[in-house]
């Protein structure tokens, strides 16, 4: 239905895209797989006008197009979900998803409508939130719903989706993969972006890989074993890269043990929001926060750096008692924090990747003892090459990078302070396989230096693999732990299942 | 159904301390206590008001607007030659409101077309209407027209609360009530509303989401000329008379009412409905100075400040100490 | 209509202060006054202001006062919140001439007399007491003449304008510009705006100076406060104020005596600010019921250098 | 990077300086006297030392998102408390100038605290001190112009150091501590971190409330020196008059060196060419014999084209527009 012939587009510094061919057709669904960086959301930026091509053209059912800008290409027919959610903080849900096609009565907009129509569009991912809420208040993940809740209400004939499940949980993912079969069955053409393996081989007819810029090849999932798709991704023998490939992780965390906890919360609570949250955390040891969407994971993380300081409960730093109102309390106390939402509470987007990365070091540091020029191109240039990122240069304002490449640059930013607890928020998010490991693989050499750290991730297959022990919430509240030989994805479920008298929204 | 909206607290807020405000006038000076004081509060700040309506969409489109001053004036100056040449005023009328809307257009599509800075812009508007003005007419020149007279005169109607007092409610002060009627519904039922919201709130999600940058930019910037150019009409109006150096500061002043009235000078939350709270109450505050009468006049200026010092700052306590606002901060964009 | 309605408003309140038709003869110390100021701008004003106040509490008026901060629509709410108060006099100092005539309207269907002080207002008669001004063409013109004397009818002139579009510059530039023409050799080399501040006197002075070096003998400003300015930037500029140029100007504010008495400043012509007495004088006349004249010419008359040691001791501001 | 920024509305300036200097014949002459230089460009920056003070200060506010419409009214204050000091307390010249820098400072501080601490939006805050600090100017000189003649304070406004006007070296005095202190320190880094993304900034342990709240202090501080400027160069405090509009000045100087509104990136340099650029501009209009009352016009289409000049996007477009296919 949709065909891309020759490609190309160039930023100043970067080829970004270089005659690539896609073939995209009704009733099937498209993986579009590759690296941090490698043309991706460029692509899709092509296909809904927000840039135009370089060179190269576009066909829809024949006939050729050129989307000027994405309402154009919504026009169209084209509807897409970008990488970065793109939603109007202060407007309620409700706005969000019906922005420009608010059903209308006697030239007004019928406010009922819209909010019964939003409604009816959150349903069909089986959600129901109260859609006259701002989005700003919701967490990343339901922002995330709301955002293809908004692409899913338009009479779409392609859907592209950049990278949907980054932030979701299992279930959700389910739930939005129901709703790509169900779309698929009537016809759609849809382009999904993942950098999940499992999700690819679970939804997609076809492949199509990108590297650098170019196109590697289009394949029929079936035909194409993992192993080949992460050689046709990376461009590498696979087994140089992913050596410490999922499943032979050795069991983390085994050293430490007996040290005083470095940091050890007791009774922690913020009233109303989150707690009372009891955790001991011992120096090199890796702690998961498991938990459904909204169960309170990422408030823990804010609660513990001050973000939203506790107003309850007692806190201590390796052994002393401290008092963390604000995030630079925590800083001091040694603790660093990565968010879940890099675009609002992570990159600076128009300051350099190099100021970007020493800019909390800096902070430590104070405005007078100013990091010496060579350190900092040290610095910056041991990170780079450390987490791969793709960079035309360190002085790019680091919002013109992928999306991947600025998580990297934040977890960097983190790296860079030599933390003795590190609270990782999603810290894979969006991040490539190869990445993925490399990161995983850096937090398990900073535990083996003594590094205490909590990771919360949506992918239990994460926790399971890098945490000796996990927390699990519920509702915003502590609601158990498992430890050693029980931590697997499946008695995780299990723990956050089980306790639940019965399903939220069912 | 009404729903109460945690979004709305500013407003309710702003609201209340409104209603002390004026309440608190009304007990210590009795002039206030009269239908008549306040429908010169709504004529005496008509211009102004009419100006901070147009002004609200672009600031809640993250934008500025200086050159409504100017644009006031120009409308003015445009009105008095007009009739003074003999056309009829109604048509002077249009003409003045179809210049200062060509005049906002214009402005807006040099913002959007060369993504120039709207404060740069509009600053240079300021200038370029206000000489404008002068080479319309360099001095101050009176409007004659029976129509006007009749305007002025005898449109409107008399207002009677029983046993209150009976005044008259002239047409500049039912334009601006009009106006800002004809505001709200835009800011809160058109998708033009919305969009404006929108691009205030997050420029670059408003591009992905399909909003049209160029149009809404573009309507936006007229629609705050012709508010000019209405406050421009009403300003002739009431002072019979088209004056090239009118209106000057009145974009600050309007700017003031707007932000006073909640809506965020780096855009995408307020409404109109604060932007009138935000004029009466620069209005009502003003007023006391004059009512008050034994002031010199560095206590005009000191008093003005101190006023809506306290006012600003309890209006932000209130906000902050309300039950509904903990946990906001979870989600601030600011 | 609007006059029915207002009628109905006054029978409700048959006790209002101000009673349309035929009022009653009362005394001053009764009386509650309403002066709307145009603002604080120069030293005239405030000289302008302080004599109206003093006078009021010589006599015992009550009086508001409304500072207009230079911008006309203040004092038209200000007029307008005068009448809502229902005072016995209403003062106005306007700001600008037009943009008057509703707001009289209002005044007189509320049966307020207004009296207009230091600018007269573009408006029908009837709609005012009377105008206590100053002659400002006069003023200009007196200037001009003066220039051409001492000059011989021989001089290229800097014009330190007022603020534009102000009716006092407006008719300042055209009395001195009447006087001057009868004298082709007495030209304007520039003419701008000073705004009637010393800062932008001085900065203007001292930028053409720059650009034309040497070709200045004269300077008029439309007030002292330009021509201080100016006088600081001749000095600097190496030049001696009062000889190498001639300085003249108007209002005789004190600090302009100080400058004469220096030899910087060569005349100026008096704009007599001390409305107070004249005023309440009349305003007595007109709440005793008395005819008073349309128009009242506050006379000036033009001090030179010479006189300046002895008049300054007289100059009450 | 930074150079080529500021190339642009330097640009400008050389353009209109250009323009000048070919149609009236002795623009550029400077004559020496007593040791000093006088004559139109150093009148320029005599006359400009004003807007550049505060433009100084107003860059580094407007870098973390801020906007400061009190500096006139400061202006207006610091030049009003030091005449009083001097001429009713009988203060020495110095003394009262530095107790009026620090009224100065405390009024820039008071609006950083308001800011910082209640969460007030800056625009509405200055604002409200504008309208305050105005009035308790006039309120401490009785509302009337106070002049006082005294050869110290004269110099601060008039005289001169190594033949340059003694302004311009408290311009370059202030500029270079500003440069200093944000370049050669990483404070200008965590100001544009903040102006950029407050949040985040927060989150990284940059303390924005506290270099908010000295930011603001220090353009009230530069405004107080402005002001001090400004009433020594008349040897007169005029508290209404002095320094109105001066922030629209200021502002448009800040805006067009490059230095958005929207906070972030900040360029020093470029404020002090933007300040020249309007200085060039009003004299201009004297020297040419614009009438005052069209005067507003030709600025505004120099204003325009600066702009546009600025902006990349319409130089983007201009190169299209003449077909050149290739820019850079
Ligand atoms: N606006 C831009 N200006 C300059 N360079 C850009 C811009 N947008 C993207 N790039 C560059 O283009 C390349 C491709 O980026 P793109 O966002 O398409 O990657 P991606 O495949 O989506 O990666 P990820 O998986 O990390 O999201 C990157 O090197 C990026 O730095
Ligand atoms: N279904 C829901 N509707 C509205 N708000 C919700 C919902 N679920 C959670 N929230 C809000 O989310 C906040 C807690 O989310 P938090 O981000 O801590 O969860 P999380 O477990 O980290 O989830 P995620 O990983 O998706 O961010 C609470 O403030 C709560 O009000
Ligand atoms: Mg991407
Ligand atoms: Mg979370």
């Amino acid at each position: 239905m949709l065909s891309v012939e020759g490609l190309s587009k160039s930023f100043p510094g970067v080829r970004a895209l270089h005659d690539v061919h896609v073939e995209a057709r009704a009733g099937e669904i498209q993986a579009l797989m590759g690296e941090n960086g490698a043309g991706k959301s460029t692509l899709i930026k092509l296909l809904t006008g927000v840039y135009p091509p370089d060179a190269g053209t576009l066909r829809l059912g024949g006939a050729v197009i050129r989307p000027t800008s994405p309402r154009h290409a919504e026009s169209l027919g084209i509807s897409a979900v970008h990488q970065e959610i793109s939603l109007i903080p202060h407007l309620s849900i409700a706005d969000n998803i019906m922005l420009g096609r608010q059903p209308r009565r006697f030239g007004l907009i019928d406010r009922r409508a819209v909010r019964a129509k939003a409604r009816q569009a959150l349903a069909r991912l089986s959600l129901d939130l109260d859609v006259s809420r701002s989005v700003a208040a919701l967490p990343t993940a339901l922002q995330q719903m709301v955002a293809i809740a908004r692409a899913l209400a338009v009479d779409a004939r392609i859907l592209i989706l950049d990278e949907p499940t980054s932030s979701l949980d299992e279930a959700e993912t389910l739930r939005l993969f129901d709703v790509m079969q169900r779309l698929k069955a009537q016809g759609l053409a849809i382009l999904f972006v993942t950098h999940f393996l499992d999700q690819v081989y679970a939804v997609s007819d076809t492949i199509t890989v990108l590297r650098n810029g170019c196109l590697v090849g289009q394949y029929a999932s079936s035909a194409l074993p993992r192993l080949e798709l992460v050689q046709a991704m990376l461009g590498v023998e696979p087994g140089a890269k992913g050596s410490a490939a999922p499943g032979g992780a050795a069991g983390p965390g085994g050293a430490a043990s007996a040290a005083e906890p470095a940091l050890a919360a007791r009774g922690l609570e913020r009233t109303g929001v989150i707690g009372p949250i009891e955790l001991a955390l011992r120096p090199g040891e890796v702690v998961g926060l498991a938990g459904l969407l909204g169960s309170g994971r990422s408030e823990t993380a804010r609660m513990l750096f001050g973000i939203e300081p506790a107003d309850r409960g007692e806190l201590a730093v390796n052994g002393r008692a401290t008092e963390i109102k604000t995030p630079r309390h925590a800083i001091r106390a040694g603790l660093a924090y990565c968010p879940e939402d890099r675009k609002v509470d992570g990159i600076i987007p128009n300051l350099s990747v190099r100021e970007n990365l020493v800019l909390a070091l800096q902070a430590s540091r104070g405005a007078l003892r100013v990091l010496p020029r060579h350190e900092r191109d040290r610095l910056v240039q041991h990170y780079i090459k450390a987490l791969s990122i793709k960079t035309p240069s360190p002085e790019t304002p680091v919002k013109l990078l992928s999306g991947g490449n600025q998580q990297k640059v934040l977890l960097a930013r983190w790296m860079a302070m030599q933390p003795r607890i590190m609270l990782l928020d999603e810290p894979t998010r969006g991040v490539d396989i190869g990445a993925k490991l490399e990161i995983e693989a850096l937090v398990r050499s900073l535990s083996e230096k003594g590094v205490a750290t909590v990771l919360i991730s949506s992918e239990l297959e994460e926790i399971a693999r890098n945490c000796s022990r996990v927390v699990v919430l519920r509702d915003r509240k502590q609601q158990g732990e498992l430890a050693g030989e029980s931590v697997t994805p499946a008695s995780i479920i299990q723990s956050i299942a089980h306790q639940k008298e019965a399903p939220p929204d069912a | 159904m009404l729903r109460w909206d945690r979004r709305d607290l500013p407003l309710v807020v702003t609201a209340v301390l409104l209603i002390a405000l004026y309440s608190g006038v009304l007990v210590c000076y009795d002039t206030a206590r009269s239908l008549r004081f306040l429908v010169d509060l709504i004529k005496g700040n008509a211009a102004m008001g009419l100006c901070a309506v147009g002004m609200t969409f672009v600031i809640l489109s993250g934008g500025i607007d200086l050159s409504v001053g100017s644009v006031v004036a120009l409308t003015t100056v445009l009105v008095g030659t007009l009739v003074a040449g003999g056309c009829h005023p109604l048509l002077a009328f249009c003409i003045g409101l179809a210049v200062s809307v060509a005049f906002g257009a214009m402005t807006g599509h040099l913002i959007h077309r060369f993504s120039l800075p709207p404060f740069l812009v509009t600053l240079a508007g300021m200038f370029f209407a206000r000489g404008a003005a002068f080479l319309v007419s360099m001095q101050p020149i009176g409007i004659d027209h029976p129509v006007l007279d009749w305007i002025v005169d005898e449109l409107g109607f008399a207002l009677t609360i029983p046993g209150l007092d009976r005044t008259w409610v002239p047409a500049t002060a039912l334009l601006f009530l009009v106006v800002l009627v004809l505001g709200v519904i835009l800011g809160r039922s058109t998708s033009f509303g919305r969009n404006v919201l929108a691009i205030g709130g997050d420029r670059q999600a408003a591009l992905l989401m399909g909003v049209p940058l160029g149009a809404t930019t573009v309507g936006l910037y007229a629609l705050c000329g012709l508010c000019a150019g209405l406050g421009g009409v009403t300003t002739a109006l009431i002072d019979s008379a088209g004056k090239p150096n009118i209106g000057a500061g009145m974009e600050l002043e309007a700017i003031a009412s707007v932000v006073i009235g909640g809506t965020l000078l780096t855009g995408g939350a307020g409404s109109v409905v604060g932007t009138v709270m935000g004029v009466m109450i620069t209005g009502i505050v003003r007023a006391v100075i004059n009512l008050d009468g034994r002031l010199p006049s560095p206590w005009h200026h000191i008093s003005i400040g101190l006023l809506l010092l306290v006012f600003i700052v309890m209006q932000q306590v209130l906000i902050r100490s309300a039950p509904a606002a903990r946990g906001v901060e979870y989600g601030r964009h600011s | 209509s609007r006059e029915e309605s207002e009628a109905a408003r006054d029978a409700q309140k048959p006790a209002s202060s101000a009673e349309a038709a035929g009022r009653k003869p009362k005394a001053l110390t009764e009386i509650v006054v309403g002066f709307s100021q145009t603002g604080a701008e120069s030293s005239w004003r405030i000289a302008h202001s302080k004599s109206i106040q003093a006078e009021a509490e010589k006599r015992h008026v009550q009086l508001l006062f409304a500072d207009g901060q230079n911008v006309h629509n203040n004092q038209v709410n200000a007029v307008n919140g005068f009448i809502t108060k229902g005072v016995d006099v209403i003062v106005i100092a306007p700001q600008e001439s037009v943009g008057w005539k509703p707001t009289l309207k209002e005044a007189k269907r509320a049966g307020i007399p207004v009296v207009l002080t230091s600018r007269g207002v573009d408006a029908e008669e009837d709609l005012y007491e009377t105008v206590m001004v100053a002659d400002f063409v006069w003023e200009g013109r007196r200037a001009g003449e003066w220039l051409a004397k001492q000059t011989n009818g021989k001089a290229r002139i800097i014009e330190l304008v007022g603020t534009p579009a102000a009716d006092v510059a407006v008719m300042r530039k055209t009395g001195f510009a009447e006087a001057i023409a009868k004298h082709p050799d007495m030209k304007i080399i520039a003419s701008q705006s000073g705004d009637f501040t010393r800062t932008k006197g001085k900065t203007v002075m001292e930028t053409l100076l720059s650009a034309h070096k040497g070709e200045i003998n004269a300077v008029y400003a439309h007030n002292d406060d330009m021509a201080l300015g100016a006088i600081q930037a001749i000095q600097a500029a190496g030049l001696k104020p009062g000889q190498d140029i001639l300085v003249i100007s108007i209002d005789a504010v004190k600090p302009a005596f100080e400058a004469m008495m220096e030899g910087k400043l060569n005349a100026t012509v008096e704009c007599n600010p001390m409305h107070g007495p004249l005023l309440f004088d009349t305003i007595d006349k007109i709440v005793r019921g008395e005819k008073v004249p349309k128009r009242t010419i506050v006379p000036g008359q033009i001090f030179e250098r010479e006189q300046a040691a002895a008049a300054i001791g007289s100059r009450p501001y | 990077m930074r150079g080529r920024r500021e190339a642009w509305p330097l640009l400008g300036l050389l353009a209109l300086l250009l323009f000048n200097s070919v149609l009236s014949k002795n623009f550029f002459s400077i004559v020496e006297r007593d040791g000093a230089y006088y004559g139109t460009p150093i009148n320029l920056l005599n006359q400009g030392s004003e807007v550049m003070l505060l433009a100084i200060g107003l860059t580094l506010v407007i870098a973390v998102r801020g906007i400061d419409l009190s500096v006139g009214s400061v202006m207006a204050l610091s030049g009003a408390t030091c005449v009083i000091l001097m001429k009713e307390a009988h203060c020495g010249p110095l003394l009262a100038a530095f107790l009026s820098l620090a009224v100065a400072g405390g009024v820039g501080l008071f609006n950083g605290a308001l800011v910082t601490a209640l969460n007030i939006q800056p625009i509405i805050v200055t604002l409200i001190s504008m309208v305050g600090v105005r009035g308790v100017a006039m309120l401490i000189t009785r509302a009337e112009p106070v002049t006082h003649t005294d050869a110290t304070f004269a110099f601060i406004g008039n005289g001169h150091v190594g033949g340059l006007p003694f302004s311009m070296v408290l311009v370059a005095a202030v500029f270079v501590v500003a440069a200093l202190l944000c370049r050669r320190t990483a404070l200008g880094l965590f100001m544009e971190a903040i102006g950029d993304n407050e949040r985040a900034s927060r989150l990284a342990g940059v303390s924005d409330r506290r270099i908010k709240l000295w930011l603001y202090g220090f353009s009230g501080l530069c405004a107080g020196i402005a002001g001090l400027v400004a009433a020594s160069y008349i040897s007169t405090a005029d508290p209404d008059r002095v320094g109105r509009l001066r922030e629209l000045d200021a502002i448009f100087a800040a805006v067009i060196g490059g230095t958005a509104l929207t906070g972030g990136r900040f360029y020093l340099g470029g404020t002090l060419i933007g300040a020249l650029l309007i200085q060039t501009l009003s004299t201009t209009m004297y020297i040419q014999h614009v009438p005052s009352e069209i005067e507003p016009m030709p600025k505004a289409g120099v204003m325009l084209l600066s702009c546009l000049l600025v902006s990349e996007e319409s130089r983007r477009r201009l190169v299209e527009l003449l077909g050149l296919k290739r820019w850079q």
